[in-house]
């Protein structure tokens, strides 16, 4: 069975709805605590969003030591899935397994409002279930989002088709991130993270399932990637 | 003359702060020996011309009790360089 | 024995003088009353621990006749008034806990930190009662948006209560914001939390056992707004800028954490009770859970974590440092406390226990400082019923009319007041706070009541916060009954039946007969409305003295209500959705300008008689829509209020927060409210009213289902594609506006005004 | 004996300033005369126990190399005072 952890620091707040999310597409999933030294046997690891230490100093800049990081980072170094979402995402900057920075957005207000943005890459554990250049609306909820680094990456970024997701628009881009960016992943393609909250669009009672194909990918990925030891 | 004017913006004494709670405990977790105590402000940097120090001192000194710090909360210092 | 040791000042604390007694608000009357039930003067420590208790916000002093008159029970109370949040029964073993609680003074004084802690403080009302906060509500007032202070307070207190409930990771769901000149100084910000909890996990506030610990748990105590609680008990002055207490600062960090260690307590089992250390801190929390069950305690708060060294027991006490609670507990179940405490990297430190003899004792490193009877601690304060009685000024506004010359064309009269602050969309605050954190938000705010979902149960609670404080300004008794009714109206429109309100009272110095009797009569008119609705009063808040050298808010009394949708499939959301639907209006308009946002902003001319509201009316309308929601017929309601007829045509044309385009509409008014003027028809704000679509294929039945409900139901008009215009016929004329345009100057007035 | 250390992190040249530019708009509004440039960042104070400068100014850079700046965005600038 697919097994999905879901990473527990202080003072972050979406990991219910990303389990949820994650149980949606029949998987086992588990809540792993920050001051855990190993993932319990995840498949895939979630970092949800929220205020890990309160984003103090930066978002993400604390969390980032946490006991639990380590063993994140030895998954992701073999080739395991990793999302973080939003304060993930930060985390996942901090933590140097993503490049550039997420940094106050550029009206300097928090905002929380859906918005547009275009799949740019499918060829991740996460994104496999759309199709390139495929349009969604997604939540987002952030005061820290604008996506910053410094030129070469960028160019390296988009030569390598490392952007998964891009605001649909300057008009959309809610944050000033440069060149558009909502999502990047790392050059192995298995560490994604994200601004938006996929997993608060993965149910049309709440307004739309767009996010939805975040979550049936890893059960795609899972069915592809199966370790023999655990085929019937 | 051109003059750069460093202010540090501060919690005032007395006055919870947070960010400065969360990096001594982040700093003490991560090893460090204990530290007296760690506060979390605003720097700010600005540069101006004036004819002279004490001018960029006393505009900056106005821009701080009016604007850049909030009196009821923060304290603040400042510095003059020639730059 | 230490226990029968008479309290002392200490060295260095000031002598016991009428001075002093002035400074902590304490009048001779009350000063001989606590001289009196002690036998003797009162120790320093004492008297400021009377000087909270007896405040205006702990004791209720001038309210309590007057709220004991409140409807307050019904089937689906689980806890009435008295508790730190009212609680009421859901379906399958689910309750909701919920409150609003005032932090106007704090905003006034630094409005980010001010806001902020309120939001801090409601939320933790809520999750000692064992609730799980799933919903944030505001309702805000500030003076007129071209003044720079308003401006600079409104941005300030939206991102402090934005930036608090984001953090600890709670949507906001609604709200309102309001403007008026006498708000210029006394901004009103009220907070509301709603949680979710099964019914068995209800915890109350209530210190048992004797022998049973006292524990302090979450943050340190600091020397922040000492005093807060006598301080929002007087009007703003010169003087209070002087001793303005020290801004408390909120941690929504440490918040998060203690509602998490909070929960994890309650259903462990290991506690007896839990109290947020709120205004007036450790002294009331601890005298409120002593006295609610008929115990003593005793305190050390030479025990208590200090965040600086050499605070005083009076200091200690009175502190408002924010993030704390006060937790009751068999002293065998410490280890375990500290343990969960522990996971969630806080901390429990034993700081008293609980006695036999009924005392308040608190002692300092071991001297007793403080010895007073509990129960008269909380329950002596004297009461005070003020004389209330209207003024001329007032009487004489309700008769007056405004000169109709000054009135703009009726074309232009719809744009302006889309555009005016009040009305505009308030987009660019709600924006500002997460609205769909826990992925439960089923409509956001926008629209009429929120909606949420719970995700392991089939039913929804709509939550709304509503005041129409002008309506209460000319006439509280009709004001007050409005505001109850414009809130059940708000939750009737999604299709959920109203369950019970919880009040937050914004008045100026009761001691002034025309404000008690605003009071008074707001009251009455609450009271009346909640009963005709079976809707009780689970709890509330009175903020007094909101008043300063620039004027006296409007009185305010402030509805937050919760209802249930027993299936949330079938919420109604507010704006039109489909082309081809059909329009109807629900209710009579009679077309009563009085108090209307027509002739306030407009005309610039508040008064005029507000329409009465006819309780019966809005009950048949409540349960038709209700009714018509869960037949399934109803495409889109919006209930009729400020700007009437024509703007709450217009707000379900314009289309949600975020859509990209409205729809077109086309609705004859040329039927509706025969012989009444044209400004009348459309922007009076006759009540129980709402502007319905739905499939054509519905219409016959929407039609009789109204009827057997007798609500008055006219098919007025059609939903047109999204390019089309929004046209209004009248009896002798036809308006027609672009909707493209009316959206922009909806959804940019405020941000216009901001920027 | 205890040091005081104030550590300045201020946002990357080059990189966009918000903050700054929001306060140069204030002032500007304001009247005061223009400014040559406004940048804001954070302010850390951190009171510690060392043997002496040198060694409370090398454990603060460590502390701001690894937790209290991100070089990716940021700059810092230290100072050391005996307290
Ligand atoms: N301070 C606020 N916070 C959150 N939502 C708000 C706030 N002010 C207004 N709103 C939302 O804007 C919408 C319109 O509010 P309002 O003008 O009061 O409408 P109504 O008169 O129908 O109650 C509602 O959905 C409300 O919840
Ligand atoms: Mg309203």
């Amino acid at each position: 069975m697919l097994r999905v952890g879901v990473l527990r620091f202080p003072g972050i707040n979406c990991e219910e709805e990303t389990l949820r999310a994650a149980e949606r597409i029949g998987a086992d999933a588990r809540y792993i605590w920050h001051r855990d030294t190993t993932l319990g046997g995840a498949d895939v690891v979630l970092i949800p969003g929220g205020f890990s230490y309160g984003d103090y100093l930066r978002a993400g800049a604390i969390a980032r030591f946490s006991p639990v990081m380590a063993a994140v980072r030895d998954h992701a170094a073999s080739g395991g899935p990793v999302l973080g979402i939003c304060n993930g995402f930060q985390i996942l900057c901090e933590a140097r397994l993503l490049p550039g920075a997420l940094m106050r957005n550029h009206r300097l207000r928090y905002v929380s409002r859906p918005v547009r943005c275009i799949v740019e890459q499918s060829a991740t554990p996460f994104t496999s279930a759309f199709i390139h250049g495929q349009a969604l609306e997604l939540p987002i909820a952030h005061g820290d989002g604008r996506y910053v680094a410094d030129s070469d990456t960028l160019r390296m970024l988009e030569a390598e088709g490392r952007v998964v997701l891009r605001y649909a628009s300057d008009a959309d881009n809610p944050n000033g991130a440069m060149s558009n960016i909502a999502g990047i992943m790392n050059a192995g393609g298995n560490v994604v993270g994200i601004m938006p909250h996929p997993e608060r669009a993965a149910d049309p009672l709440v307004g739309s399932t767009d996010g939805a194909g975040f979550f049936t990918s890893i059960a795609d990925w899972h069915a592809l990637h199966q370790p023999a030891s655990q085929t019937p | 003359m051109t003059f750069r004017v460093l202010v540090r913006v501060m919690p005032r004494q007395g006055l919870l702060d947070p960010q400065g709670q969360a990096v001594e405990h982040a700093l003490s977790t991560l090893g460090y020996p204990p530290l007296e105590s760690v506060r979390v402000g605003r720097a700010i940097e600005i540069g101006m011309e004036a004819a002279d120090a004490g001018e960029a001192e006393a505009r900056a000194r106005d821009m701080c009790e009016r604007v850049l710090a909030n009196p009821v909360m923060e304290d603040f210092h400042l510095t003059v360089e020639a730059s | 024995m230490a226990q029968d040791a008479q309290p002392v000042t200490l060295e260095g604390e000031p002598p016991i003088t009428p001075e002093l007694v002035r400074e902590h608000n304490l009048n001779e009357l009350e000063f001989d009353r606590i001289v009196a039930l002690l036998g003797r003067t009162p120790t320093f420590t004492e008297l400021g621990i009377f000087s909270a208790l007896w405040s205006e916000h702990c004791s209720y002093k001038h309210s309590k006749p007057v709220l004991k008159r409140f409807p307050t029970t019904g089937p689906q109370v689980v806890q009435g008034p008295g508790e730190n949040a009212g609680v009421l029964r859901l379906p399958d073993g689910w309750a909701v806990a919920f409150k609003v609680e005032s932090h106007n003074h704090p905003s006034a004084v630094e409005p980010y930190q001010g806001a902020a802690t309120g939001v801090g403080g409601i939320l933790r009302d809520v999750f000692t009662m064992g609730a799980r906060p799933v919903a944030l509500l505001n309702s805000l007032r500030f003076g007129p948006l071209e003044l720079a202070r308003n401006r600079f307070l409104m941005s300030g207190v939206v991102r402090g209560v934005g930036d608090y409930g984001n953090c600890v990771g709670v949507p906001t769901l609604g709200g309102e914001v309001g403007f008026a000149d006498g708000y210029s100084g006394n901004p009103l910000v009220n907070a509301m939390c709603v949680g979710l909890l099964r019914e068995k996990d209800l915890i109350r506030a209530k210190a048992e056992g004797v022998g049973n610990v006292l524990l302090a748990v979450g943050a340190r105590t600091g020397r922040d707004g000492i005093h807060g609680a006598s301080f929002a008990s007087e009007e703003l002055s010169e003087k209070s800028e002087a001793r303005r207490p020290q801004v408390q600062v909120g941690d929504p960090f440490t918040e998060k954490l203690l509602l998490e260690a909070s929960l994890e307590l309650i259903t462990s089992g290991l506690i007896v009770a839990i109290q947020d250390m709120g205004a007036a801190g450790l002294t009331s929390s601890s005298a409120e859970m002593a006295a609610r069950g008929g115990v003593g305690v005793e305190i050390d708060t030479g025990l208590v974590p200090t965040r600086e060294p050499g605070m005083s027991a009076y200091e200690i006490l009175l502190s408002e440092s924010q993030e704390r609670m006060l937790v009751v507990a068999d002293p065998a179940n410490v280890p375990g406390i500290e343990a969960i405490c522990a996971k969630w990297e806080l901390h429990a430190t034993p700081i008293g226990h609980v006695t036999d003899d009924g005392m308040y004792r608190v002692k300092h490193h071991g001297v007793v400082v403080a010895a007073i009877p509990g129960a008269q601690l909380v329950d002596d304060c004297p009461i005070y019923e003020p004389e209330a009685r209207e003024s001329a000024v007032a009487a004489a506004r309700r008769r007056a009319a405004p000169s109709a010359s000054s009135a703009p064309p009726l074309a232009e009269a719809l744009p302006r007041l889309l555009d005016a602050p009040n009305i505009a969309s308030k987009r660019w605050v709600f924006e500002q706070y997460d609205t769909t954190v826990r992925a439960t938000t089923v409509l956001p705010p926008g629209g009429d009541a929120g909606v949420l979902m719970v995700p392991e149960a089939s039913f929804g609670l709509a939550v709304t916060i509503d005041c129409n404080a002008r309506l209460v300004l000319l006439d509280p008794y009709e004001g007050g009954k409005g505001a109850v009714a414009e809130a059940a109206r708000n939750i009737a429109c999604t299709g959920a039946v109203p369950l019970g309100i919880t009040d937050c009272l914004n008045f100026g110095n009761p001691e002034k007969p025309d404000v008690f009797h605003q009071f008074t009569e707001a009251c009455r008119g609450i009271s009346d409305a909640c009963r005709a609705f079976g809707t009780p009063v689970t709890g509330g808040n009175v903020s007094f003295y909101n008043e300063s050298p620039g004027g006296v808010v409007y009185p305010t009394p402030t509805i937050g209500m919760v209802g249930l949708l027993a299936d949330v499939s079938q919420r109604v959301p507010s704006h039109f959705q489909q082309e081809h639907d059909r329009i109807f209006i629900a209710g009579t308009t009679r077309g009563q300008l009085g108090g209307s946002a027509y002739w306030a902003e407009l005309l610039d001319f508040v008064g005029g008689t507000p329409p009465a509201i006819d309780l019966a009316a809005e009950l048949a309308l409540q349960r038709f829509l209700v009714a018509a929601a869960a037949a399934g017929l109803l495409r889109s309601a919006h209930d009729c209020s400020e700007g009437g007829l024509a703007v709450t045509v217009a707000e379900a044309a314009l289309g949600g927060p975020w859509s990209e385009s409205g729809f077109g509409a086309r609705v004859d008014l040329a039927s509706h409210g025969a012989g009444i003027g044209a400004a009348a028809l459309l922007f009076g704000e006759d009540g129980a009213r709402a502007v319905l679509s739905a499939a054509p294929e519905h219409a016959a039945e929407l039609a009789r289902l109204a009827e057997s409900f007798g609500v008055p139901l006219l098919e007025a008009g059609t939903v047109l594609a999204p390019d089309q215009a929004l046209t209004l016929i009248l009896p002798d004329q036809q308006l027609s506006w672009s909707v493209a345009a009316l959206r922009a100057t909806y959804f940019d007035a405020i941000p216009r005004r901001m920027e």
